[in-house]
């Protein structure tokens, strides 16, 4: 019924104490999340929005048996966060932070691999199952956008989410994972690495797509549908049609530079194997009704 | 942040990877010091950050003094170019392609090398594929020297050139390491009539995310094509500047590119692009003062459901508007938590709130060519 | 009929054209084994004992397709040398030189682990498979020692290993395959790790562990007879019985310390487990016959 | 190698872990003005490497100059001390155990630490397993700070406390990599009554087989409880020195123990423990040489089909006993290739060859009993 995060999952919130950690605690209870625990250093014995705060993420995992971490924890000390959170057997990690640096990134995916674990982010509004649990910054109050569903939808992208799943939402659907995979040159967790979650989720019927220029993200995901690693219809959306060549456009990731990661080619590839792709937010929801009834 | 060659080498340098020998020059008076310094013939080479430096004639050789210092005035004069490096002229043997940079996808860093150096990379990517050697460094891991063997054996090195090859690639990785790298490259790595190598050119690239630990080299003026981009970048609000008549003022960098792409289906085009989102939701009026130096036809605000209420934004520009007084007319599409609310403090205004975005766009579009208001 | 190493394995001699390569290049092609190729960086091109040299170990594999590798490298390049094997895809290395630094073994070992490979040694004879092949530096010539058969021999010594298999063989029996994991303090392979390998060989009906002072290795030997990883009998012999404590007795890795790593423990471990254990090599015949009647 | 205290304790005041003031003194005539440096109360340190110096009364507390100079001449003149560690007495608030070393099965640097400091770890582990914290540093990962804190919230740090031993920590870490320790440890790690962490004593143990990158600290005579042994080491040859009658020179180490266990069996006992397999055996002359030494009844020579053939290593005998002239009668067990050629060597200079172990082990016990040759 939903990838990554329902309501059974036992979420931690590191950094929970600060300002944006206790903020968001408060909303991802509301959202029905079951945050069962928080981390930050030196602060064990506290309490946030009831949620019991523990010094270590050991400890945290000995007394709450959380399976999943969401951070707010700024991008300097990201990495260690990370780490953290992996050494005590935590599998799913979502990094909300803007600004970890890449070298960092490149180590967390690293070890995220080879502890098989899945890090999203960073740079992410995260995780939400509409209607069940969130990890994350989304504004899941907006009934036009979060309604529960059987699209499953993976984005770099915060607000162009909104714009976009709205239009999908318009045309009579609703969303059952959408994961915001972030916009950093290295995301942890890459589109592709998502699809064999979505795959086996009878939950969701068809994915949507928020993907824009920049990096091979696009079109490794145009590659394991050609692999058959994935099979259901897709719809996808590429933002940075038009987009000049050589700059950096808003998202660390979104830059085309020596031909790679343009949107056309992007878009070849996806339509090659079968992808209806929308060319501007409001072609997403006729594309969708037509990729559902294929 | 890319540094400038002289940057590059001078990091180069000091990590003990040959350079030419080479003098900076930033006043026309002191060319001729320079000259003296590195000797004739010598290469003059404007430090700017644009790539085909080369086919731009911002690259000259000069045989002679005389010649040197025409090709210096007219470099620093003519072409508008703040500074200068000046090298010794190397006789070539050979020229290599060597960089260090990463692979998002395997997360691990990556070395390139080819034998065809001077070449693009890419263009050797695409026309002989079979002459670039890679090796991958796994995050953790040193760079062992088995797999200097590699490139070097690779890139066909013998003797003494295979030597200095080996000794010159743990120098560029450990650089990548050091300064969170997201490219160290030499190109080309010259070898020698006399069987040297050394590096005759060298690109930098650091990540600005890891700015807090990487302080090295500021961001200055000289990164930038205008005075408002290096403003911007010192504020942390991520503009770009054109030469279009509608300038975006929207939240999330997906939503912006979004915005763009229509303006330019719509047949308009775009005079700036700034991202007001996430925490800079608050900076609505300096935002908007960045944008309207540019002087735009039209300002088209575009946002949908960021962590700030639709009313609190819609607020702050309305502030915006009552401080800064632009000529401009604006168009908004502000919507999410509070939209309502928000609509409301618009129209009070005198502005019109639009909810869908391709309306809004085709307004600027209009309103752009001189539609009515 | 054999674990780790057969006629069919194709090796690599890393390091062959140095003495000790190229004299035991001749001796392993001498007792069946199927040598590939060769790698010494600069000496590609040549051969050695009719084999050819390549500058790297990728290089190698592209044109031999060795799936093995033993290699003649000083300790100080060791570390180097096994990386570009486990680098190229090579799953099976053997560890000659004494004197590799702990730290460097520490890091081969976590490396191999990490990639599924298995590095033996250092500071070992080796790997042989009686009258099929050998990687490393075995007097495979001596009759009374090196007959085939189905004893799976485990050793952390070398003359030892000869003296106690030569008391087997005398009573009837032969070898399957006889590994030495060495007499460092980090070998990088262990004894248990060795257990799967020779339940599931037809060829090997019992196995020999030839033991010592030192480590935990004996005591894991027996947790995984416990947990019924192993289940075929076992004869052990371990050496050290009677050492003073806290002296290293020759070996790098045979010292008691803190009470650690005694003999006596080893031995209460191993039988509570059912190991027949011998007191000393003459006893090892009988126990043998023993060990095989159950 | 293990280093002693005063070695350590320069490694952890470079590394800046703070140390007790300390002067080391090597004459007695020193004392004096070691103790003026240090203060009073002070400690007297006897710089040697075995275990349980408080017990043996190898550290002594003094509270007055006379007190403190007469008990240096005690330890200096009667317990034939070499070198003194003075350092200044410091006040206890608490006892911490922390040290990091190796974990051989996950293939780790495993960092203990215990609120029980003062205590060895053993019997800590023995007593109160619950209060030993452990932490694994993965290998190819750096510690990270989690870790640090993972193990001063474990020792329930506080405050000005925890911050110091969470620089304190980083620096061991740093020392076990950069020194390729086998052990770095602090025992006791003293809180001070005015709140300092101090590393009131410190052992180091430098992995052997990585001498030749590991040059700062030679083995001296001093690390060795006789000259014979300190030779051995210089050479290469492993080498023990027991007080028993029988000499062993046996090819490999196991093989060294077995015949080391069949003598304690047979009721014989050990005179020296000498291991000349592999590369050695080519040089019997230089090990029946250090075997010789210690005036043993009996020699006996074990090998069992090593690198060399037997006949190569039966002639290195008898050549060396043809230049060593041993008073002592030996004993030859050497099988192997060429078995048959080796026993014509050694019963040409009128040795018997016996052809199995406990045969031989048997004989030399005898022998060492005054049995007949």
């Amino acid at each position: 019924m939903s990838i990554f995060i329902d309501s059974e999952t036992k979420v931690l919130v590191q950094g929970i104490t600060g300002n944006e950690g206790s903020f968001w605690t408060k909303h991802m209870l509301g959202c029905g999340t079951h945050v069962v625990g928080g981390v930050t250093p030196g602060k064990a014995g506290q309490q946030v929005e009831g949620v019991p705060v523990f010094n270590t993420v050991r400890k945290a995992v000995a007394e709450t048996k959380a399976d999943a971490s969401v951070l707010f924890v700024p991008p300097a000390f990201t990495k260690d966060a990370v780490f953290e959170a992996l050494d005590a057997g935590i599998g799913k990690i979502v990094v909300t932070a803007e600004g970890v640096p890449v070298h960092d990134a490149m180590e967390i995916r690293a070890a995220a691999l080879s502890e098989k674990a899945m890090v999203i982010g960073g740079n992410t509004s995260g995780v939400i199952t509409p209607g069940k649990a969130m990890m994350g910054i989304f504004p899941y109050w907006i009934d036009r956008v979060y309604r529960p569903g059987t699209i499953g939808v993976m984005t770099r992208s915060g607000s162009l989410t909104n714009e976009v799943t709205a239009m999908a939402i318009k045309a009579g659907f609703g969303v059952s994972t959408l994961v915001g995979v972030g916009g950093d040159s290295v995301p942890c967790t890459r589109f592709a690495e998502l699809l064999p979650l979505y795959e086996k989720d009878d939950g969701t019927k068809t994915i949507l797509m928020i993907g824009e220029l920049g990096g091979t993200m696009e079109e490794e995901v145009a590659e394991a549908i050609e692999m058959r690693v994935f099979t259901k219809p897709m719809v996808a959306f590429i933002a940075g049609r038009t987009a000049p060549s050589g700059k950096r456009m808003g998202h660390a990731g979104a830059i085309v530079s020596g031909g790679k990661g343009s949107v056309a080619g992007k878009i070849k590839a996806l339509e090659n194997v079968g992808v209806f792709v929308a060319d501007r937010p409001s072609a997403v929801g006729p594309l969708m009704q037509k990729a559902v009834a294929k | 942040m890319k540094l400038f060659e002289y940057q590059a080498k001078e990091l180069f340098a000091e990590a003990g990877i040959p350079v030419p020998k080479g003098a900076l020059v930033e006043n026309e008076a002191d060319c001729a010091a320079a000259i003296e310094k590195v000797g004739l013939p010598c290469v003059i080479k404007s430090q700017v950050l644009q790539g085909g430096r080369g086919k731009a004639g911002l690259i000259q050789l000069a045989e002679t003094k005389e010649e040197a210092l025409l090709k210096a005035h007219d470099l620093m004069v003519n072409r508008n170019v703040g500074k200068l490096l000046f090298e010794e002229a190397l006789s070539k043997e050979k020229e290599i392609y060597i960089a260090v940079t990463i692979d998002p996808v395997d997360s691990s860093a990556l070395i390139m090398a080819s034998s065809e150096g001077g070449m693009e990379i890419e263009e050797v990517a695409v026309k002989m594929p079979d002459k670039i050697v890679k090796e991958r460094v796994k995050m953790f891991r040193a760079l062992s020297p088995f797999q200097v063997r590699n490139v070097m054996f690779g890139l066909g090195l013998k003797g003494e050139a295979f030597k200095q090859g080996a000794t010159i690639l743990p120098k560029m990785f450990e650089l990548f390491k050091k300064f969170d790298a997201e490219l160290v490259e030499i190109n080309p790595l010259i070898l020698t009539k006399d069987g040297r190598l050394v590096a005759a050119d060298g690109k930098v690239s650091i990540d600005d995310n890891a700015g807090f630990r990487q302080k090295r080299f500021p961001i200055t003026r000289d990164h930038f094509d205008s005075d408002v981009e290096y403003e911007a970048a010192v504020k942390g609000i991520p503009y770009l500047q054109f030469d279009g008549k509608i300038a975006l003022m929207c939240a999330g960098a997906g939503l912006t590119n979004t915005v763009y792409d229509l303006i330019n289906y719509y047949g308009g085009s775009v005079a700036s692009y700034l991202e007001f989102g996430g925490p800079n939701y608050r900076r609505a009026a300096e935002a908007m003062d960045l944008t309207l130096r540019n002087k735009p036809a039209v300002v088209l605000i575009v946002t949908f459901g960021t962590i700030a209420r639709a009313d609190v934004m819609a607020q702050g520009i309305v502030d915006a508007i009552a401080q800064l007084k632009p000529s401009a007319p604006i168009i908004t599409a502000i919507r999410g938590t509070g939209e309502e609310e928000a609509a409301a403090i618009l129209k009070k205004t005198g502005l019109e709130p639009i909810s869908d975005t391709e309306e809004a766009v085709k307004r600027a579009v209009e309103l752009s060519k001189g539609g009515a208001r």
